[in-house]
């Protein structure tokens, strides 16, 4: 799957890496998709949330790198999903290798209270894709359904498009 | 939307610690420092109400656990009291559902 | 007084010329403005109001040049006050040439469907600056009132700050 | 914020239009396109009750203004229900309070 996005750019924006800065990334995203798109209210939640893991990853990702660098939240929309990437100017990182979570049954479970971002956003969205190099990140997150079509397509689009 | 944080003792031996707001990366470490500071305290039956929290992520999450361990470390215990979809899907997906007592009223959390 | 912002840049607001997406720039200004300000829940109204006015004629600017171009909204925040930047890429104007209204009296006070948002925008924000060229246009306003200080600050700013 | 428009022919010969949500140049057109239509179809009192209304700019403020001038034009008027401080306000400042006729309830509007 190509890494470029399906659709249109509408709304870009900039905010500096400071953790009270996430809320407003939270809302425009989720602003968006209800006004604009007819996502179901749980899928809005879903969205939001993994927006908010990916934006608290970027601000630590500019901050390990000691860069005063913006997080860049981008939509793009297409009549059939929505996309959004967040964007940092951290160092990088290979997603393939992140550590799995023990089984919840595992009393090391209790461990980790950390490393739930990526297996959060990963169960949230339609599609989840990292493009990450040592002079930043950029993190795709689509949600399909579109304007008009409500949730009934997500779940048809959702079985279409194969996942990798 | 600013955390709101009420501790309500009560309801003795247990302590109620009212959550209501967004619990992010932003507003999780004032949670962190409050549960820091109720154990230090020495409160050790601990149920952190949070049925009025409109958005939880991993972060939240985090200092949840990070609370549970420490409770238990010192012999204590902390439950839950959340109905929220929203939020209980976050226990679910992260495998946390089975880690947390969690009620559906402070009632039930306080009689478990 | 200086046509920059007297504070850091904080958040950027990129959105396309369409009339839905007015409500996004409102949103995100109110939330800067709830979240890491501390301005009163009527001033607020105030500036969501005073941006909705600038985001509308930014959009009829980029629509009455032909152009696809973006809305662009900059927030810059200093201790003592909020900066709000609406710009376009039309092809400018003459702020003083603009008609004044007839008296509230006035029969003729009917047929002004129309030139209400500059006047509106003027009795709103604490401070009001224009920055048009052919190339585009820049509508500057400011708030009054920081982070700590609430609105007692506001009223005297606005009393020692003079107004041209 | 989807506007919500609700006409309710229920108080002869008022013709009352319920306006909800935000009132901005995204929106408006959807309130002056039920206007002209409530005009052509032979409506003439009309009552615009804007007490659900969380936002209105000049965009909207012009709509109810051309509904005014539709209306007197064709020996009708429009009148406003409204006490929200943040709606009046606009109102005043544009100096249409002395415009419209506007009233606390819809009662207080069907008397006049
Ligand atoms: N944008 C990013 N830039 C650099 N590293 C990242 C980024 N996102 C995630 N990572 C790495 O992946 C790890 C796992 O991320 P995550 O699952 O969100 O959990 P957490 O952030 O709580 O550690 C992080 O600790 C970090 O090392
Ligand atoms: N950003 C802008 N670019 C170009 N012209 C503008 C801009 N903003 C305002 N104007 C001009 O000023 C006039 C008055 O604006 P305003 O008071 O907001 O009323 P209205 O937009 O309803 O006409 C507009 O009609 C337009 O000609």
């Amino acid at each position: 799957m190509a890494l470029v996005a399906a659709g249109t750019k509408s709304v870009e924006l900039s905010v500096p890496s400071r953790s009270e800065y996430v809320a407003v990334v939270r809302l425009v995203v989720a602003s968006l998709a209800t006004g604009t798109r007819n996502l179901a209210a749980d899928r809005i939640d879903d969205l939001k949330l993994a927006v908010s893991e990916a934006c608290t990853n970027a601000i630590e990702a500019n901050r390990k790198a000691g860069l005063d660098a913006p997080v860049i939240a981008s939509c793009w929309e297409a009549p059939e999903r929505l996309e959004v990437c967040i964007a940092d100017s951290g160092t990088g990182f290979e997603p393939s290798t992140l550590s799995a979570h023990p089984e919840v049954s595992d009393p090391e479970r209790l461990n980790f209270e950390r490393g739930l971002g990526i297996p959060l956003i990963r169960s949230l969205v339609d599609d989840l894709r990292f493009e990450s190099t040592p002079q930043g990140t950029k993190v795709w997150m689509t949600m399909f359904g579109g304007p008009d079509s409500g949730d009934a397509t997500t779940e048809i689009v959702r079985t279409v498009v194969e996942r990798d | 939307m600013e955390l709101g944080l009420h501790v309500d003792t009560s309801n003795p031996p247990f302590t109620v610690i009212v959550v209501r707001g967004e619990l992010d990366v932003y507003s999780a470490p004032r949670l962190r420092e409050a549960l820091v500071e109720l154990v230090s305290e020495g409160h050790r039956k601990l149920i952190a109400d949070l049925e009025g929290v409109e958005f939880l992520d991993s972060t939240g999450l985090g200092v949840l656990v990070g609370g549970l361990k420490r409770l238990r470390s010192n012999d204590g215990d902390l439950s839950l009291v959340c109905t929220q979809a929203r939020v209980l899907k976050v226990f679910d997906i992260t495998g946390l559902t089975g880690v947390f007592r969690i009620s559906s009223t402070l009632e039930d959390a306080l009689a478990g």
